[in-house]
C-alpha cells in the first residue's frame, strides 16, 4: 500500500519531457518532488505564475510571491507572471498538458467531485472547475476509500459534481486505474496490494485484465 | 498632457463609497489585496456591500476585516475558506454567498471591462453552477454561458504606479488586480510607490491608466503571509 | 465655410480636460492640432498606445511605433503600450469618452457608412465597427456634401453601415448639426453660411432652432 | 527545469507548414510582422493557405510577397488597402476576402487561445459583418456572436525572447503577436534578440513561454516604416 508520497511519486512517472503541469492542493503538490532534475518541465500555479520552483530558504520567502494554495514559492530562471485571467487563459485554452488533483469521489465514467458536501461548509470550487471542464489530461490522486472504509471510485458519485467525463486516470494508495467506456480499468496494483483487494475496495464496475503488473516505485 | 488621476489620501480615494454598492477588490487569499483602501472601508462604515473578491480574507485581515463590522451582505468569490466568522454569517444566513469558478470568475471581470457582455466557457458544466445557464455545444463539448461582471468601485493594488493610473504589479501580487481595474466604474488604485510621470516604461506597464479614475500612494503594508512555506538553510 | 483644419478647430472645442480620445483618420487626426496646451487630455491608437505625442523629429522615428494610420508617432510622458485585445476593450469597454471619425454618409437616426462603396474596391473596417458601435460620444468630422455636390447628411444612408444609431453630433464645413429623436437639429452654422445654405445641403429632416449662433473659431 | 522551444533557424521553425493549413500572422501594417518566418513561406512555396492578419502587407513586403506567389487563397483580415496586387486578386476572384471589424479579429483570436469558443460583441450589428449571426440583446442593446479563431501555425515577431518562448514586444510592434501566440496550434516566435534564460524579468514578460512551441532569433530584420512621418528639426 502506498502511502501520500508514494501515489505523488508514481504519478510523477507520468509526467513527460516537455511538459507544463498544474498540481492541486494536497496529494499533488508532492509530485513536484519525484520529477527527475533535467528533465524540462514546468509547473503552473493558476493564481499567475509558470516555471514555480521549490520553497524559498527561510528568510527569502516573499510575500508577493505564492502558489494557488498560498504558501510562499520561488521562481525558477525562464518564469514569467500574468493575471488570473491569462491564468485561466492557460487552462482553458488547454495549453497544459497534465493536470493533478484530489478528489473526494470519482466515477467509473470520469465525473469528479471534490469541493462540496451537503451540510458541510462549503469552502468553494477555486479554480478546480476550470480546470476540470478543461485539461485533456487529468489524473486523480487520492486515497482509494474514505476514513469510514467506503470506496471512493463509485459507479455514480453522490456529492456534487466538480466536473462530468473528465477524468482519464486515478492513481489511489491501492491501484492505477483508467477510466474509459463508463469503467475503471485496473492497470497497475500497489506493491504487496492484490488484485482482490483493490476489487474489495472499489464500488464502481472495474475491469480486471488477465495479468496486472505490481506499480515499479523505487 | 497626460491625465492625472493622483487624490491625496485614502479618504479622497474612497469618497462616494456608500452602502449598497457593488465593490471588486482585487488579491489571491491575502496577496496583493488593497489594505489600506479595506481599512479606509471599515473606517467608513459603510454596510449591506456585495464584494466580488477571489477570496474572503481571513478572520483580521483583509476582507475579514469588513466581515467582522457585518458590513457585506454578499460575497461573490472562488473560495472563501480560512474565515471562521465568514463561516459562522454564511450558516446564519446574515451573509449571502455567490461560488464561482475561479476561470469564470477572473473572465467575467475582463468582459464586463472589455464590454463583452457575455461569454460560453466549458467550467461548471454539468455542475450547480451551470444551474439555470443557457447550455451550448461548441466543437462537440457542453458549455455555459456566463456574463460579465462590473462594480460601483473596484479597490486594487499595485507594486508601482503613476499619475497618470498607470500600474506595474509584482510578481503573483497581480492576480485579479488588473481584470478588476478594468471592472471598476470607478477604479481606485493604491500603490506601494507613486513614481513620476514618465518614469514607468510604457512597455512595462501591467495597467494602462485608462483604467484607473484614482490614485494614492499607500502607506503601512502589513502584506502578511498566509502559508510561511521555507526550507531551512 | 470650414476647411479641414477649421472642422477639426471646432470639433477640438467639444473636448473636455480629463478625456481619452481616438481619432480617426484623416479630418480627425487634424483634431489634436487644437487641443490647448494644459488640458489633460490623451490620445488612444487602436493598434496599441494610450499617450500618444506628435510626429516625430526627422531622424527619431521608429518603425516600432506607429499609430492607427499607420504613421510613425511618439509617446507622451506618462504614455502606455498594449496588445490589440486590450486596446478594443478599453473603446468597447467605453473607456474611451470620445471618439471622433470621418464618413461617407450620416443619417438622421444615427446611423453611419463610412467603410464600403459597392462596385469598389473594399478595403475593409478597420476599428471603425468596434468603436462605433461602443463608444458613447461619437463626433462626425466630413464635408457637408460630396464632390458630386449631393449631401452626406441623408434620411437613410444608401452605402453599406458602419454601425447603426451612433453618431451623436456631425460637425462639417457648414455646420454643428446634433443627431436625436430621428432628425439633425442645426447647433452652429460655419461663419459666413447662412440657415439656408445648411438647409439646401441637408438631405435628411433638420429641425432649424429660431435661433442659430455662429461657430466661435478664432 | 525549463522547457526549451529553441530551435536552430526559420527553416526548423516551419518545419511541418504545409499547404492548405490555416495561419495567423501578427503585426500591424508592417509594423511588428514575422519577417523571416513570411519570407520562409515564400521559400517553401506552400499553397492555398489562409492567412489570419489584419493586414495584407504591401505590394512587395510582408503578406504581400506571399500574394506575388500566389500562395494565399483566403485573407481573414480587418483592412487590406495598400496593396494593388491584392486588389488585382481579389477582384478577380482569386483571393477570397474575410473582412473582420479589428476588435472582433482580435477578441476572437485571444478567444481561440483562451478556450472561449464564442462571446457577444456590438461590433457589425446592424451591418453585413453580422448576416447570418445570432443578435442577442444584454442591458438593451443588440450584440453579435462570434467564434473563436485558431490556426495550425501562428507566426509572431517579438523584440526580445528566451528558449523558454517568452517574449517581450517593443511598443506598438505588440498589437495583434500576444493574442496569435495563444492561438496558434503550433506558434512561432521569432525574435530581434534571443537572451539567456533568466535574463527577462518574468515581471515584465508579455507573451509567457506557454503560448510559444518555438523560438528562433530572426536576422536581417528591414522593419519597413510604411508612413514616414516627421517634424522637421
Amino acid at each position: 500500500m502506498l502511502d501520500k508520497n508514494g501515489i505523488a511519486q508514481r504519478i510523477a512517472q507520468e509526467v513527460r519531457n516537455g511538459w507544463y503541469v498544474n498540481l492541486g492542493i494536497g496529494i499533488p503538490t508532492l509530485v513536484a518532488n519525484y520529477i527527475p532534475s533535467g528533465m524540462e518541465v514546468e509547473f503552473q500555479s493558476e493564481n499567475g505564475i509558470l516555471g514555480m520552483g521549490p520553497f524559498p530558504m527561510e528568510g527569502d520567502e516573499d510575500a508577493d510571491l505564492i502558489n494557488a494554495g498560498k504558501q510562499t514559492i520561488t521562481a525558477m530562471p525562464g518564469a514569467a507572471y500574468f493575471d488570473s485571467a491569462t491564468s485561466f487563459a492557460m487552462i482553458r485554452g488547454q495549453h497544459v498538458q497534465l493536470t493533478v488533483l484530489g478528489a473526494m469521489e470519482v466515477s467509473q465514467n470520469g465525473d469528479i467531485a471534490n469541493w462540496k458536501i451537503p451540510g458541510k461548509m462549503v469552502k468553494g470550487m477555486g479554480g478546480a472547475m476550470d480546470l476540470v471542464a478543461s485539461a485533456e489530461n487529468i489524473i486523480v490522486a487520492m486515497m482509494h476509500t474514505n476514513r469510514a472504509g467506503e470506496s471512493k471510485l463509485l459507479s455514480n458519485c453522490s456529492l456534487p459534481l466538480t466536473g462530468v467525463a473528465c477524468v482519464r486516470r486515478v492513481v489511489t494508495n491501492l491501484a492505477v486505474l483508467d477510466i474509459r467506456d463508463g469503467a475503471f480499468h485496473l492497470v497497475e496494483v500497489a506493491p504487496g496490494i492484490s488484485v482482490e483487494q483493490v476489487v474489495a475496495a472499489t464500488a464502481g464496475k472495474l475491469v480486471v485484465p488477465e495479468s496486472v503488473p505490481e506499480m515499479q516505485i523505487s | 498632457m497626460a491625465i492625472s488621476k493622483q487624490v491625496k489620501d485614502v479618504t479622497a480615494a474612497c469618497s462616494g463609497v456608500e452602502s449598497g454598492m457593488t465593490l471588486m477588490l482585487g488579491g489571491f487569499g491575502l496577496c496583493g489585496i488593497p489594505e489600506c483602501s479595506i481599512a479606509e472601508l471599515v473606517r467608513l462604515g459603510i454596510q449591506d456591500v456585495t464584494c466580488i473578491s477571489n477570496n474572503a480574507g481571513v478572520d483580521d485581515f483583509g476582507l475579514g476585516l469588513l466581515l467582522q463590522q457585518r458590513q457585506i451582505r454578499k460575497m461573490i468569490s472562488s473560495y472563501v475558506g480560512e474565515n471562521d466568522e465568514f463561516e459562522r454569517q454564511m450558516l446564519s444566513g446574515e451573509l449571502e454567498v455567490d461560488l464561482i469558478p475561479q476561470g469564470s470568475l477572473a473572465e467575467r471581470c475582463r468582459a464586463g471591462g472589455a464590454g463583452i457582455p457575455a461569454f460560453y466557457t466549458p467550467a461548471g458544466y454539468g455542475t450547480e453552477v451551470a444551474a439555470g445557464k443557457e447550455v451550448r455545444d461548441f466543437n462537440g463539448k457542453p458549455h455555459i454561458l456566463e456574463s460579465a461582471l462590473t462594480a460601483d468601485f473596484a479597490f486594487v493594488k499595485a507594486w508601482k504606479g503613476d499619475a497618470s493610473g498607470n500600474l506595474i504589479f509584482k510578481a503573483t501580487a497581480r492576480n485579479f488586480n488588473p481584470m478588476m481595474a478594468m471592472a471598476g466604474k470607478i477604479t481606485v488604485a493604491e500603490v506601494e510607490e507613486l513614481v513620476p510621470e514618465g518614469e514607468l516604461d510604457p512597455n512595462s506597464v501591467h495597467t494602462p491608466g485608462i483604467f484607473v479614475q484614482r490614485i494614492f500612494q499607500g502607506s503601512g503594508y502589513e502584506k502578511r503571509i498566509e502559508q510561511r512555506t521555507v526550507q531551512s538553510r
